[in-house]
């Protein structure tokens, strides 16, 4: 801190300079001095910019005339595809460059939402769902399950209302549908060798269709009469239609896969024989059994696990509740399904408990709307104490108010305070949480299991203990979405590829990234048009929908899905799609944009630029989501008239770099640089 | 004999009224007998296109009307809003905008000591000045890609982060530029011909400065000790070590000289800000696009390199303000210039209102 | 200029003058261009960097252009920043007062159209073309002090098409059309307009 | 006639030296003031932009000859030239070498401080002829500081008249000895300040103040006319460099023959050089201090200095 | 100062206008009936507002609303006045003999608004030229020579 001390100290009064002395003497000694000063400066280099010696490099910030890099209909989106094992680099190479869409990175398994919504406004339905197929193996599926991050981090949430990605899914599916037998031939068996993968859920599936693809033989064993794992038994058919599950399914099958239901493997066919007869085995069996709490009563007749009382509910469609009063304990999304359940399969009246408070529950806000819509009650910060019996049949049961679930530090601590209420119940169903059971599959081989019964496997790589064998999905991961299973799917995969192929397993593997995108408020919709409204998913009605089983979503229409796709604002693509947005957000109305939406021949028809009123504020490319309308690196130019500066869609796409618009003759002044501008 | 008075029109583009100003005056030979500062030749409504543009497109506007500090309105604009919306800022965004708006400072007061050696006819001084104000031009330039209307500042927070190798730029300026005034501050303040052409002239005293709200330099050099970085503090200015430097005969050279001092203080400032700053966020999270505050009004001032300078934003819940008026600083600064330049040459006149350091941009708004 | 009008016709009349007449056209636009002596019309944020342009960092002195403060002296106006209805009269006064030849660059988007004023403003000029003939028009809010140099360097080339004979006066060589009349208004009324003048290229 | 010939001819030769001194002369001010100022002044034509002024000048020469409508026209029109010649003609005196003047007068120095002197008629004439506020309180401005530093700048000459016994300039140049630089320091001093002043020559540059009077007396002259005007400041600069080189500091001193001609135009160089320096270097002083200076500082010095001169005189 | 405090010592000077102080965003605001407007300014200088910070004007449809923000050096506080005047007879007293800032302040609200302060030593238009017909800051300030911006956010 020397320099500190040197500094200068500020005078009491600026009135006097320190040892001033008047008179003409000193007069003409500070004359003097003014001389020495001005010689002094004269003998330094003057501090004039010589060009282009040294101003060539500016700030990567420059705001100089706006330009595009690319419209919609001269310019192609960038669709991401590629084989598993090189799909992540591509992730991770737009992510660098700060070019990876919001959606697509905030997605486990990086489905392509933006590509998807580009062909479905295009009109090309089948290639979309094809195209997220190749990421998300069960469109149609997760079209109506998934939990849809996509949406949360989706851009539009900025500016008005995200895109229904998860919608577009299912619609996707519903066009391929149509003609899906025309679409499926297996895949060419190319490698020669096998993998057999043990059970059928969707991080089974994913691995298996990626190892398809990479022509590998691939058989599946699943322990239900049907597949589709935790899809099959554990999601409510209300959400998900089974036939939809199976014909996702069957598609695969059609791709080649040998599925094997009704096996279970450890019991019908041992898993050492297995991994003799294969050259990898994958483990994707899940968590099978419901976790109960070490509390008295757990024991009592009327306590059931979630997972039990879903699959009988699924699949008898009865659960033993009708007419009873059902507690469920949890607030994850599984209890919400199964108080959704309960009702549906005729109890009385559903409670919901859980330890977090309203705000803090761990289910998806829509689901819990849904179910309160439907007539669920939810009893917040609450944990549970006793189970009340009476003569071994459940009454109800007591609980404790909890004042905090988390501690500082965000671990799972909660803090009970003193206050107990009983709950009256005839069951009591626990949803907190799901454990593997693999004991009987994993006897007679090497693999470790820990402490705690689970399979040691490595979160990265999916490695077990024993070589050639690999696992995925929740059994890794724990209880989690069906997306990021499909994500542990093609992770697995690409190891196991990767093992085949006598390759090391992580080498030059890229960690797939997972962004943080902002979080933005509910953004202020008075006043905007109606095309920029999000499309609203038809919902069948509360009162009719509790009853039975049929679906609650009911789909967009096609008119719907294409105006949806529309909104798309093709994020980080450089390719302008004319959401209008600069032209909004310009304090100077300087833009001019308009588009045609005909799909097919969507193409940006007008981009005006009046530079005449720009102000080189920036808050036009700032915002712009698609990073196509961009600063150059460019001197505010110079016209000899004013008509010239009006800049239409030809000219913003003139090339950024080693042109100067100016006099548009393409001469720059001698002397003076062509700025230069660090150009992804 | 008899004499008559001699009534000159000075402006409204003349080399030293330091921008768009017209002054009528009447000469006694060469003493002001009277004289009439005529404003408003750069008024261009900004307070009306305010309540036709959105929250966010009304800080470009900012930009525009001290164009010599663009970044003080930014912020005081800014601090209007997110009083109005109850936007908490980020930490780090207060501790970057203090930076700036004290680099904004220095580059300022660079332009009016400058414009006060070029009326002396000191041409070489407002160089030496204007090159210091080049340096922190870059360092703004470096920070977001423009070298006058920075629109940097946002409701929220700041545009952008601190570029990389910025803050070791920016210690290198501050490094070099104490005695850099130095030099000025005997090159120009020193002069025996300076001191007769800046001692004893047009001398505001303390209790007029305040009557005529009079602040910022203007006010100081009067020997008024207010300013509202110590005075009313605001962002996270208590947590800096600093003196606010004071005249004591309220003439020309004490305005002049205080601007100074205080390019000096900035440094301090910046000094400890840079070593406190800390990573975080730059932007409130989860802004929308467009603000819309619950109706209601807010006035917020801070200290600017004329004075205090404040916003008052009225909004009526739409996304729009519904008025915003701009209390300048340089607007009360020059209300004063008629009763402090009676009796002094008509070359001391030109001196007096360069050391008022108007910004013509903000008088007229 | 009386004396060059009565010198330009009489060369003009004169066999052979025309090669005079070209050589001293030459001549003169050489040196005109090159010695661009600029009237500073600074009024608002453009003005800023109109001072720079001419200080230690830029320089504008290398080029032979230098600021004068009296019109009088001066060949180039240059309308840095804002132009409102009450500060028209002074800059149209300031334009008559400057010497034949002369001519105007609009700093920035204020002077060129109003720019950020352009809407909802009700005492700026949207242009000061609508009292000026200007010869280059440069874009930004404000110009960088380059550009500037560049709009310079864009005005020699529009002398250099100039001749003391009005008659020998070539239009400007440009790859783009160069529309017939300065426009005012905004771009959705006159993209038509524009286009139509397209058609008519002067060069 | 040989004589009104020959006249004519060193007339000619005087206004060619006079207009190719100051085109150079505004090229160097113009490279002095940008190194002083951190920039490098003209660049691009010729060597060091040494050929700028072949740009200025024809520039000005067919720029339009702007005549207001309220002023005076045949004084406006005629103000220039009278304001060019007094400084064309006092070259005429100027000892270029040992015993060689133009116009080799036995009243040289008179001639010399005398005729210059009429500009100021004609630039209060140019000044009230434009009919300009700024105008005219430029023009009474320059009068009033050049009539009063006529003073100081004759009494500053007298120690030099008085040790050389003669008003010949040649003969000045003859009686040179190097002991008179210490003793007539201050009168040098003394005159190099007063015909700054008379000059109109920052600091002393109130009649054309740029930022007070815009620019003074020629403020509505245009084109040539005001390139005259330019072409009188910077003539009475060489002029007053060189008479100063030439008495002062002893003309070719220490050469003889075409050496002393370039050692004269060396040193006149380097007073040039100087008195630009000063107008980058020091602030404007005001029309009152200026006078107060006059009167106060540098009349009793230049006194005193003729006193001490006088005193020296019987001892040498 | 507090606002508290402030509060309190404005309602033992006022005890008929203590419902009429509001704290809102952090500032103190009282508002004032238009024909004590004057005097109620005065007593507050005499408290120890020594700044008059600002004069300006909302137009409030009906009403101009008068704002007056003042600032004190001793109290270390900074509180508005507001009143509200008439839009068919937009008069009020001028603050001019109380703080002189007052004067190109009340000018430029005059000018802007044509709120008249009456009593001000020198009441022209100052921002605007003297021939200008209107006060462009009133909402329904007409002028065809304005081009409206594009209605969309």
């Amino acid at each position: 801190m020397a320099v500190r001390d040197e500094r200068p100290k500020t005078p009491e009064t600026v009135s006097e300079l320190p040892g001033e002395k008047q008179g003409l003497i000193a007069g003409a000694m500070s004359i003097v001095k003014g001389f020495s000063i001005t010689v002094k400066a004269a003998a330094t280099r003057p501090s004039t910019v010589k060009y282009p010696k040294e101003r060539v490099t500016i700030s990567p910030r420059w705001r100089g005339p706006l330009a595009l890099r690319g419209v919609l209909g001269r310019d192609e989106i960038p669709l991401l595809r590629g084989p598993s094992y090189a799909y992540n680099e591509l992730i991770d190479d737009l992510y660098k460059k700060d070019r990876l869409p919001p959606c697509v990175g905030n997605c486990p398994a990086n489905v392509d939402a933006r590509g998807q919504a580009y062909l479905i406004a295009d009109n090309r339905v089948v290639e979309a769902y094809e195209l997220v197929r190749d990421r998300n193996i069960l469109p149609g599926v997760l079209g109506r399950i998934c939990h849809h991050p996509c949406e949360s981090a989706c851009k539009r949430n900025f500016y008005d209302e995200p895109i229904a990605i998860r919608p577009l899914h299912r619609f996707a599916f519903e066009e391929y549908r149509k003609i899906r037998h025309e679409r499926i031939s297996p895949f060419p068996r190319t490698q020669g060798k096998s993998v057999c993968i043990v059970g059928s859920g969707p991080s089974g599936l994913a691995a298996a269709y990626d190892l398809l693809k990479l022509g590998y033989r691939v058989v599946m064993y699943e322990r239900e009469r049907k597949p589709g794992g935790a899809l099959n038994t554990g999601v409510p058919a209300y959400r998900l239609p089974r036939e939809v599950l199976y014909e996702e399914i069957d598609d695969i099958v059609g791709l080649g896969l040998e599925l094997n239901t009704g096996v279970e493997v450890g019991k019908d066919v041992p898993l050492a024989k297995l991994m003799r007869e294969h050259d990898a085995v994958l483990l994707a069996v899940g968590l099978q059994q419901s976790r109960l709490l070490p509390i008295p009563g757990t024991d009592a007749e009327g306590v059931v696990g979630a997972l039990e009382f879903l699959w009988s509910a699924n699949f008898k469609h009865e659960a033993g509740v009708r007419g009873k009063r059902v507690l469920v304990i949890g607030g994850g999304n599984v209890a919400v399904d199964v108080a959704r359940c309960a009702l549906r399969v005729g109890a009385s009246e559903v409670k919901l408990a859980c330890l977090e408070s309203e705000s803090e529950m761990p289910c998806h806000p829509w689901e819990i709307a849904e179910a309160l819509d439907e007539g669920v009650t939810a009893l917040c910060s609450l944990g549970p104490e006793e189970v009340l019996t009476k003569h071994n049949q459940v009454v109800g049961m007591r609980m404790r108010s909890c004042l905090s679930v988390f501690d500082e530090t965000g671990r799972f601590a909660p803090k009970f305070g003193e206050e107990t209420t009983d709950v009256a119940a005839d069951v009591i169903v626990f949803a907190i949480g799901q454990a593997p059971k693999i004991d009987q599959l994993v006897a007679g081989t090497e693999l470790l299991v820990s402490g705690r019964g689970q399979l040691v496997v490595d979160g990265t790589l999916f490695t077990t203990s024993v070589d050639g064998v690999f696992a995925c999905g929740e059994i890794v991961t724990g209880p989690g979405s069906a997306i990021g299973s499909i994500a542990t799917g093609h992770e697995a995969a690409t190891s196991i590829h990767r093992y085949l192929q006598g390759l090391p397993l992580d080498g030059d593997r890229v960690a797939r990234p997972v962004p943080v995108y902002p979080k933005h408020a509910p953004a202020d919709t008075r006043g905007i048009e109606s095309s920029r409204r999000r499309a609203v998913m038809p919902m069948a009605d509360p009162s009719e929908r509790a009853t039975d089983f049929r679906q609650v979503e009911l789909g967009l229409t096609r008119q719907e899905a294409m105006a949806e796709a529309m909104r798309c604002l093709r994020c980080e693509s450089e390719v302008c799609v004319g959401c209008t947005f600069c032209a909004r957000t310009c304090p100077d109305y300087a833009i001019a944009v308009e588009r045609v939406d005909e799909a097919g021949a969507r193409c940006l028809t007008r981009y005006d630029l009046d530079l005449t009123k720009c102000c080189f504020c920036g808050l036009c490319a700032e915002q712009c989501p698609t990073k196509a309308l961009h600063h150059t690196g460019q001197y505010e130019l110079s016209f000899w008239h004013r008509d010239l500066m009006v800049f239409d869609k030809g000219e913003m796409l003139r090339p950024p770099i080693g042109t100067r618009a100016t006099g548009r003759d393409g001469i720059s002044p001698p002397g003076c640089p062509v700025p230069r501008k660090e150009e992804a | 004999m008899a004499t008559e008075e001699l009534t000159l029109n000075i402006g409204p583009s003349h080399p030293s009224t330091h921008g768009v100003c017209r002054l009528v005056v009447r000469l006694d030979g060469e003493i002001v007998t009277h004289v009439e500062p005529v404003i408003g030749h750069l008024h261009r409504g900004i307070e009306k296109i305010a309540e036709n543009r959105t929250y966010l497109q009304v800080v470009p506007l900012t930009d525009r009307l001290d164009y010599v500090g663009s970044m003080y309105a930014n912020w005081a604009y800014c601090r209007a809003v997110e009083r109005l919306a109850g936007i908490r800022v980020p930490e780090r965004a207060e501790y970057i905008r203090v930076i700036v708006c004290e680099l904004q400072r220095i580059a300022s007061h660079m332009m009016g000591i400058g414009s006060s050696a070029a009326d002396t006819g000191a041409t070489s001084a407002f160089l030496y000045a204007f090159d210091q104000r080049e340096k922190v031009i870059d360092l703004f330039e470096a920070l977001c890609g423009a070298r006058l209307t920075y629109n940097y500042v946002r409701p929220g927070g700041v545009a952008f982060e601190l570029p990389d190798g910025w803050i070791e730029q920016c210690r290198a300026f501050i490094e070099q530029h104490p005695s850099a005034m130095l030099t000025i501050d005997e090159f120009f303040f020193g002069n025996a011909i300076a001191r007769v052409r800046l001692k004893g002239i047009g001398v505001l005293d303390a209790d007029t400065a305040v009557a005529w709200g009079v602040s910022g330099p203007a006010a100081r050099g009067s020997g008024v000790d207010w300013d509202l970085r110590r005075d009313d503090p605001y962002s996270v200015y208590p947590r800096f070590d600093f003196d606010v430097p004071l005249g004591s005969n309220g003439d020309c050279f004490d305005r002049a000289r205080i601007r100074l001092w205080e390019c000096i203080e900035s440094c301090r400032i910046i000094e400890q800000a840079l070593d406190q700053i800390e990573p975080g966020p730059i932007m409130a999270e989860g802004l929308p696009r467009l603000l819309a505050p619950r109706p209601g009004d807010a006035y917020d001032h801070i200290e600017s390199a004329r004075g205090s300078l404040g916003v008052y934003v009225v909004s009526d819940g739409s996304p729009r303000p519904y008025r915003m008026k701009v209390r300048s600083p340089a607007f009360c600064n020059l209300a004063v210039l008629p009763e402090i330049a009676v009796g002094y040459t008509l070359s001391d006149l030109l001196v007096i209102l360069g050391s008022l350091d108007p910004v013509f941009g903000e008088v007229d708004r | 200029m009386a004396a060059i009008d009565d010198l330009a016709k009489l060369l003009e009349e004169t066999p052979g003058g025309g090669v005079v007449l070209t050589t001293l056209d030459a001549v003169m636009n050489w040196a005109r261009g090159k010695s661009l002596w600029t009237f500073p019309m600074g009024t608002a944020c453009c003005a800023m960097e109109l001072i720079a342009a001419s200080f230690s960092r830029f320089d504008f002195d290398r080029h032979g252009t230098i600021p004068r403060p009296d019109p009088r002296h001066c060949d180039v106006m240059v309308v840095a920043g804002t132009v409102t209805r009450k500060m028209m009269p002074a800059v149209k006064r300031i334009y008559d007062q400057m010497p034949e030849p002369r001519w105007v660059i609009a700093m920035g988007n204020c002077a060129v159209s109003g720019g950020i004023f352009y809407y909802d403003s009700y005492s700026v000029v949207r242009g000061v073309d609508e009292f000026l003939p200007v010869d280059v028009y440069i874009a930004g809010c404000p110009p960088r002090p380059e550009a500037l140099q560049d709009a310079v360097l864009q005005l020699r080339k529009k002398i250099a098409a100039q001749s003391i004979s009005p008659k020998r006066t070539r239009a400007v060589q440009s790859d783009l059309a160069m529309p017939s009349d300065p426009r005012k208004g905004d771009v959705t009324a006159t993209r038509a307009d524009a286009a139509g003048d397209v058609s008519e290229v002067t060069s | 006639m040989t004589s009104f010939l020959l006249g004519a001819l060193w007339g000619v030769v005087g206004v060619v030296v006079i207009a190719g001194g100051a085109v150079i002369g505004v090229w160097w001010e113009r490279k002095v003031a940008g190194r002083i100022q951190l920039r490098y002044g003209p660049q691009q034509i010729g060597p060091a932009g040494s050929l700028q002024m072949l740009a200025d000048v024809p520039k000005l020469l067919f720029k339009e000859d702007v005549v207001p409508s309220g002023a005076d026209k045949p004084l406006f029109k005629y103000a220039p030239l009278v304001v060019f010649a007094p400084v064309a003609a006092a070259i005429a005196v100027i000892p270029f070498a040992k015993g060689w003047a133009m116009f080799d007068t036995a009243v040289g120095v008179l001639f010399f401080l005398a005729v210059p002197s009429i500009e100021v008629v004609a630039i209060l004439v140019a000044a009230w002829a434009q009919r300009n506020t700024y105008s005219a309180l430029g023009g009474l401005r320059a009068a009033s500081q050049m009539i009063a530093y006529e003073v100081p700048r004759a009494l500053s000459v007298a120690p030099l008249v008085l040790l050389a016994g003669s008003l010949r300039p040649t003969d000045l140049v003859a009686a040179w000895r190097w002991w008179w630089v210490p003793l007539l320091a201050l009168a040098f001093l003394i005159y190099l300040i007063s015909s700054i002043a008379e000059m109109n020559r920052g600091p002393f540059d109130l009649p054309e103040a740029e930022s007070e009077l815009v620019a003074g007396y020629f403020a509505d002259y245009s084109g040539m006319r005001w390139a005259i005007f330019m072409m009188a400041e910077y003539g009475a600069i060489i002029t007053t460099s060189l008479f100063a080189a030439a008495t002062f500091l002893g003309a070719g001193w220490p050469f003889d023959g075409a050496l002393g001609v370039v050692a004269l135009i060396v040193k006149a160089a380097a007073l040039v050089t100087l008195v630009m320096w000063t107008k980058w270097t020091l602030p404007r002083i005001r029309q009152d201090q200026l006078l107060r200076f006059c009167w106060t500082v540098l009349v009793p010095a230049a006194l005193v200095q003729l006193a001490i001169v006088g005193v020296v005189l019987p001892w040498l | 100062m507090r606002i508290e405090e402030l509060r309190e010592r404005v309602c033992a000077m006022y005890p008929d206008l203590c419902p009429l102080f509001s704290i809102e965003f952090g500032d103190g605001t009282i508002a004032v009936p238009l024909e004590r407007i004057h005097s109620a300014l005065a007593d507050l200088k005499d408290m120890g507002f020594d700044r008059l910070g600002m004069v300006t004007a909302v137009d409030r449809g009906e009403d101009f609303e008068l704002v007056y923000r003042l600032q004190s050096r001793t109290l270390r506080a900074g509180m508005f006045v507001k009143t509200m005047v008439p839009r068919s007879d937009p008069k009020i007293p001028s603050v001019c003999d109380l703080w002189p800032a007052a004067n190109w302040q009340e000018r430029e609200v005059y000018d802007l608004f044509g709120v008249v302060f009456e009593g001000h030593p020198d009441l022209r238009r100052i921002l605007l030229p003297d021939d200008w017909v209107g006060h462009p800051l009133r909402k329904d300030y007409q002028d065809e020579r304005i081009i409206r911006r594009p209605d969309y956010i």
